[in-house]
């Protein structure tokens, strides 16, 4: 099933349709590339030294996702526990919400 | 060894030892016999040295009876422990009357008056008792 | 201005009165008007001071009028109106009034002229807050309640432990500005950091915060943290140890949040984040930073509480907010998840709110040249994009379609969230675009432009490189959609390690109360058996003696005597 | 109301025993009982009041009955400090008598007018502990309050509430003849009189390394106040019916206590004697622990009577350790916790009450769920449990608020952390109740074979007497926060004296 084409969507689900594929990857590259060339052609009034190192921020932004998602791994591999770690006395261990009871609430 | 002081002290004094014996003597009886009316025996004896003790100690040398004769230079014996004593004489045979009347009524009841035996019967009977 | 009404008197005024009114239409219409009725009062102060009152002596100020509580004054009693607007539908009298009590007390603190009526609200916020945790109504909530409440009651505790010694020490009750150096003035720092969710005073958040009703999170998301936020931009402004303590604020969360599972949390894990960004304005303490204080906490309760609204919205349609069991969730849920981007959007991206007051942050962290603590900013703007502005609508509505096979989809959310979701949207977007009226607020009179092009330059850059990296990571398979499961923090420290201890030391004081009870109750009876074995009907000194031996103990003793008395007398 | 002070304090001490004989008379007829008992209460109340007034412009009212030796009388004075517990006991009488007739009634319980007789006799040992002029007639009074209490916590008359009334008497007699008659004597012997005097008629009198010894049979010897180790009596006491646990042992009976308490620290040592011999900071260190050992005893306890009496253990040791702190703020954070606690508490009870009445239940663990069924009791449960856990807006927060001012005063800091530890405590020990009643559904324990609840929609409180006088004390917390500074002028002179008066001037060396 392709929500693309899916007509029995709403307009605006189909539109994130698109999103979900691989054009929206293509986009966010082509506009990254467009701002990095920019760094060559726009002279920025760095406060700090290693600001005017081309390419500066979108290597950091880069390079503290990768760090994050490394991070984030070896801290998983370590701290995870499974959901009825705590139960009962957390709401992990939940089955979750019936509908009446989000009604409630 | 007696000297002069000595030798006078003890005979001076003689009666007084004389009591001392003797009421070690009655003592002596009353713990070590067994037998009832020995013991009450020993308790006599014991009071006899507790009233010769008083009447030695009232007793003035030279002194009368203590019985007014009308002469101003009489000397009389100290009168109230005779009649301390007197009276004692009177409880110590009441005392020694009640003693041999209670040793009857023991003999009547365990059929012996040997202190010892006495001691046997009643554990005998604590135990069944409390058995 | 005698003639103004105490704003917080009106939402706990209002919280009286709501009982009595049907529920349906006319009560939600009710709820609705009273902050917009309290945001008009605040609109209309002017700064000084208003309504003091006596209490014990203590001359004591309602409402100290100035404009930084002003700004938290009215942020607070707008996003009060876009939580119960959300919270429409909800016909629970409990989760009501406790919403505006708790918006009452967020906002009688934030006028609060000395420490006793900050106190009294502070205790308020405490209060209230729980009981949309524990309208969840499950067992799991109920224990998760009584946690945050121990933690935010503590927070109380400390703070008027604090006042006495500050008051002790100084005689002086007002909320100003302090000096970190005394007991006091520490104890209060304390109080502070753990509503500010300070690292290892944290864990009450990510802990609470998934608790919580889909609607009682929204609320929750307003009012404590900033609350302390603006308490230690009142009182701590300018104290260094903060700019350490906000840099760790932005790490540590971080991560977690880039782990997490259950997405709440992880909106949870990302606040705290951004409350490190705030923190560290507090410790740099310039009006640019104190503006950007002020400016990031409107932003950051417009934007996360539209991110808590969407997953709301998600948690309230499928019953879960946890990513193992949502994906693809767009086709159902279209609107919401538009907004959820918008929402991730409005973090930074220029045009939306966010963007003016972290540039406004970064600016002064670069003015005070801590090129440390700028890099770590720097990192955390990047970090929070990708962990809630990219991976988490990501993980809720895009990948596989989980409820494909369902018997029945779930629907878009209802009309009231919806509009709520755009309303704060909106106000975003309104803010970022009009970023003078938007600095015309702030506390203090600094000339700042955001929109210049090294700004939206170094912005667009950051995010879109943040992005491209999540999606490359993603295809590479570096970043999975997590498996059902926790992640243990420091709270592990509480609920296991010093439960665990808490009960050994129960269980050795039980025994050992025990032993010696037992040991006591022994002896008492071995001392009372031995009495009664000398003097009991059987005991030796109770049988008749032989009248031989008696006599002769008689005379012992009567020698004894003799001895005795001789010895004294010589 | 023209009365000679002399005759108004003879009527206020005799008018609820006028009550216990007109009770009596009306064995037959209830209506007619709890009538007099209800009418007697109010006539009380307006006595105490009527005294108000002057005491607060500083007069001090006395009358003296019969002088038993020369300058040992049977004789009363009012001051402060006995004018707020007078006021607390006879107050909350009001609202007690109101409470026993819905509980007794909604519980059918036996032997009613013996009962309101005893009830009546301890209100009138209670008020005429308040406003003893000096030790002895205190002492006497004490004791009658013992004793007149007795048949009430044994009211049911079955094993148990035999063996707790036995536990009750025997500690409470045991220790005041065996502590508190001792120090009576001794303090008697060493100052010739046993007036109470503000600051105290120790001073140069006795040798200050003694002093801790004496001050420690006093405080034992008041085991009405429920120091550890001698608090036994008080979770014992508990077999009684609720009104009496709620008026006798968290108003009169332990308020008789701490209120005695005061009294010896202020008027027989003198805070300042004790403050420059550090006499009592055994005492300061012992009440803290009993505030926290009781605490967590009270997390540890399944019925809620039982809890509730471990945490008056706790709080009671919060105004002996006020008066420990031998701080001008001290004492007045005790005086005004006599109040604040004894409305919170009682509210507490009455609420345990109604819930027993309404669905006899006294675990806590059976009460899930209870709470959308009894809304206005929980509501009640929950304004008395945030009020003795110290939150504002409510009475609480003030008495904490001086005893952490007195121990920042006193220089000990760590007493500020056993009252924040305490907060805690109560927090963890009290709200768990309401919050499981409203918010943990019920069904499993209904099907789990407990008593369970009626499963009828809507509201089931208990009968109106026993809901509406909790809520009222409930306002009454609401009110005292507010109010609490009318508390505060009526302990000042006893708290800060001034240093001109002769009271003050005696204490120089």
């Amino acid at each position: 099933m392709n929500a693309k084409t899916d007509t029995s969507l709403p307009a605006i689900a189909r539109l994130l349709g698109r999103l979900d594929g691989r054009m929206l990857f293509w986009l966010l590259v082509l506009a990254g590339v467009l701002l990095a060339l920019s760094d060559f052609a726009y002279h920025r009034h760095e406060i700090f030294d290693f600001e005017a190192v081309p390419l500066f921020y979108a290597g950091f932004a880069a390079a503290s996702v990768l760090v994050l998602v490394l991070a984030g791994g070896i801290f998983r591999a370590l701290f995870k526990r499974g959901e009825n770690f705590y139960a009962p006395f957390s709401t992990d261990s939940e089955p979750p919400l019936k509908a009446q009871e989000r009604d409630h609430a | 060894m007696f000297d002069d002081f000595s030798s006078s002290f003890i005979i001076q004094h003689y009666n007084y030892w004389m009591v001392i014996v003797l009421m070690m003597v009655g003592l002596y009886i009353v713990v070590s016999r067994g037998n009832l009316v020995k013991k009450i025996v020993g308790l006599n004896l014991f009071q006899t040295a507790v009233f010769m003790l008083y009447i030695s100690v009232g007793k003035i040398i030279g002194g009368t009876a203590p019985i007014l004769t009308g002469n101003p230079d009489e000397v009389y014996s100290n009168p109230l422990p005779h009649v301390l004593i007197l009276t004692a004489i009177v409880v110590g045979v009441a005392t020694t009357a009640l003693g041999l009347a209670l040793i009857v009524r023991i003999n009547e009841r365990y059929g012996t008056i040997e202190e010892d035996e006495i001691a046997d019967i009643e554990q005998e009977i604590d135990r069944q008792e409390s058995a | 201005m005698p003639d103004i009404f105490p704003p917080a008197l009106i939402f706990i005024a209002a919280a009286i009165v709501l009982p009595v009114l049907p529920k349906g239409n006319l009560r939600a219409l009710f709820l609705l008007a009273v902050p917009l009725v309290a945001a008009h009062e605040i609109w209309q102060l002017s700064e000084g001071v208003t309504h003091t009152y006596e209490l014990l002596g203590y001359s004591l100020t309602l409402m100290r009028v100035d404009q930084l509580s002003i700004v938290f004054g009215l942020i607070f009693s707008f996003a009060a109106f876009l939580a119960l607007l959300y919270a429409w539908h909800v016909k629970d009298t409990v989760q009501q009034v406790t919403t505006l009590l708790y918006a009452g007390s967020a906002i009688g603190a934030v006028f609060a002229g000395d420490f006793v009526t900050l106190f009294i609200f502070w205790e308020g916020t405490a209060v209230a807050s729980v009981f949309l945790i524990w309208a969840r109504g499950t067992e799991g909530a109920y224990y998760t309640g009584m946690r945050y409440l121990i933690i935010q009651i503590a927070s109380g505790v400390i703070l008027v432990a604090g006042m006495a010694l500050h008051y002790h020490e100084t005689g002086s009750l007002a909320f100003g500005a302090l000096t970190l150096g005394s007991l006091g003035t520490w104890a209060i720092l304390i109080a502070f950091g753990i509503k500010a969710a300070f690292p290892l005073l944290h864990t009450w958040l990510p802990d609470a915060y998934p608790a919580a009703t889909p609607t009682g999170t929204v609320v929750l998301s307003i009012f404590t943290t900033k609350l302390a936020i603006y308490s230690l931009a009142r009182s701590f402004a300018g104290t260094e140890i903060l700019i350490y303590i906000g840099t760790v604020m932005v790490f540590w969360p971080l991560i977690y949040a880039a782990a997490e599972n259950d997405l709440r949390r992880v909106l949870a894990y990302a606040l705290n984040n951004q409350l490190g960004f705030m923190v560290i304005a507090v410790g740099i303490g310039t009006p640019l930073a104190l503006n950007g204080v002020a400016a990031h906490a409107v932003a950051h309760i417009l934007y996360k509480s539209l991110l808590f609204m969407a997953m709301g919205a998600v948690l309230y349609r499928t019953g879960t907010a946890k990513a193992s069991g949502l994906g693809g969730l767009y086709r159902s849920m279209p609107i919401t998840a538009l907004l959820c981007i918008v929402g991730g959007l409005a973090m930074s991206t220029p045009l939306f709110a966010g963007f003016v007051s972290k540039s406004l942050i970064l600016s002064s962290v670069a003015k005070a040249y801590e090129p440390l603590i700028w890099a770590a900013l720097l990192f955390g703007s990047a970090g929070i994009f990708y962990v809630a502005g990219v991976r988490l609508p990501y993980l809720a509505f895009f990948g596989e379609d989980k409820f494909a096979g369902a018997p029945e989809r779930p629907k878009e959310a209802p009309w009231n969230m919806l509009l709520a979701m755009g309303l704060t949207a909106a106000s975003c977007f309104a803010l970022g675009l009009m970023p003078a009226t938007f600095m015309s607020f702030l506390p203090y009179d600094v000339a700042y432009d955001a929109y210049t092009p090294d700004h939206i330059l170094t912005q667009l850059q950051v995010l879109s490189f943040t992005a491209i990296a999540f999606f490359a990571l993603w295809r590479f398979g570096l970043i999975k959609r997590p498996a059902p499961g926790i992640l243990v923090d420091s709270d592990w420290l509480n609920r296991r390690l010093a439960l665990a201890i808490v009960k050994l030391g129960a269980y050795i004081s039980r025994n050992m109360w025990g032993l010696m009870s037992r040991t006591a109750t022994r002896r008492l009876d071995a001392f009372l058996a031995s009495i009664y074995r000398a003097h009991g009907p059987q005991g030796p000194l109770a049988r008749s003696w032989p009248a031989g031996s008696m006599v002769l103990w008689i005379a012992v003793l009567l020698g004894f005597t003799l001895i005795l008395s001789f010895s004294q007398s010589l | 109301m023209d009365m000679s002070p002399s005759f108004a304090i003879s009527l206020a001490v005799l008018l609820p025993l006028i009550g216990t004989v007109l009770i009596g008379m009306s064995d037959r007829r209830p209506n007619q009982r709890e009538a007099v008992s209800i009418l007697t209460s109010i006539a009380l109340f307006y006595v105490v009041a009527g005294f108000l007034p002057d005491v607060m412009s500083g007069a001090r009212p006395s009358a003296t009955w019969f002088e038993v030796l020369p300058s040992l009388s049977l004789a009363f004075e009012i001051e402060p400090l006995g004018m707020l517990f007078a006021l607390v006991a006879s107050g909350l009488w009001i609202v007690t008598a109101l409470y026993c007739i819905g509980y007794m009634r909604g519980n059918k319980e036996s032997h009613q007018t013996r009962f309101y007789m005893c009830f009546a006799l301890a209100i009138s040992a209670a008020i005429g502990i308040a406003f003893a002029a000096n030790m002895f007639t205190l002492f006497i009074f004490y004791e009658v309050l013992t004793i007149s209490t007795y048949p009430l916590v044994a009211h049911k008359q079955n094993e148990a509430a035999k063996s707790g009334a036995r536990t009750y008497l025997g500690i409470l007699i045991g220790t005041s003849i065996g502590f508190q008659l001792i120090a009576i004597i001794w303090t008697w012997i060493l100052a010739g009189t046993l007036d109470f005097k503000l600051g105290g008629i120790l001073a140069g009198k006795i040798d200050p390394t003694i002093l801790p010894v004496l001050l420690g049979l006093y405080a034992f010897g008041i085991g009405k106040a429920a120091l550890m180790p001698f608090h036994r009596w008080l979770p014992a006491a508990m077999v009684a019916p609720t009104p009496v646990s709620a008026l006798l042992h968290a108003v009169a009976v332990v308020k008789a206590g701490v209120f005695t308490m005061l009294k010896v620290g202020v008027y027989i040592f003198g805070i300042d004697l004790l403050a420059v011999t550090q006499a009592s900071d055994w005492l300061m260190w012992l009440a803290a622990a009993s505030i926290l050992i009781a605490s967590t005893i009270a997390l540890t306890k399944d019925n809620l009577k039982a809890r509730l009496a471990y945490s008056t253990v706790s709080q009671l040791s919060y105004i002996t350790l006020g008066m420990a702190l031998a701080t001008s703020l001290g004492v007045m954070g005790g005086a005004m916790h006599i109040a604040m606690h004894a409305m919170g508490k009682i509210t507490l009870f009455m609420c345990a009450g109604a819930i027993y009445v309404a669905t006899h239940k006294t675990e806590i663990s059976d009460m899930d769920g209870l709470g959308r069924i009894m809304p206005f009791t929980f509501g009640a449960f929950l304004i008395g449990a945030l009020s003795i856990i110290g939150l504002p807006p409510l009475g609480g927060a003030w008495s904490k608020w001086y005893l952490m001012l007195g121990a920042a005063d006193a220089g000990h800091q760590i007493m500020i952390v056993v009252f924040m530890v305490s907060s805690l405590l109560n927090v963890a020990y009290l709200l768990p109740i309401v919050a499981r009643a409203f918010f943990v559904p019920a069904p499993r324990f209904a099907s789990a074979g407990a008593a369970a609840v009626p499963v009828r929609g809507g509201i089931q409180e208990a009968p109106i007497l026993c809901v509406l006088p909790p809520v009222i004390t409930a306002i009454g917390c609401l009110l005292l926060f507010f109010y609490a500074g009318e508390i505060y002028s009526l302990i000042y002179p006893v708290a800060f004296p001034d240093p001109s008066s002769a009271a003050v001037q005696s204490l120089a060396p």
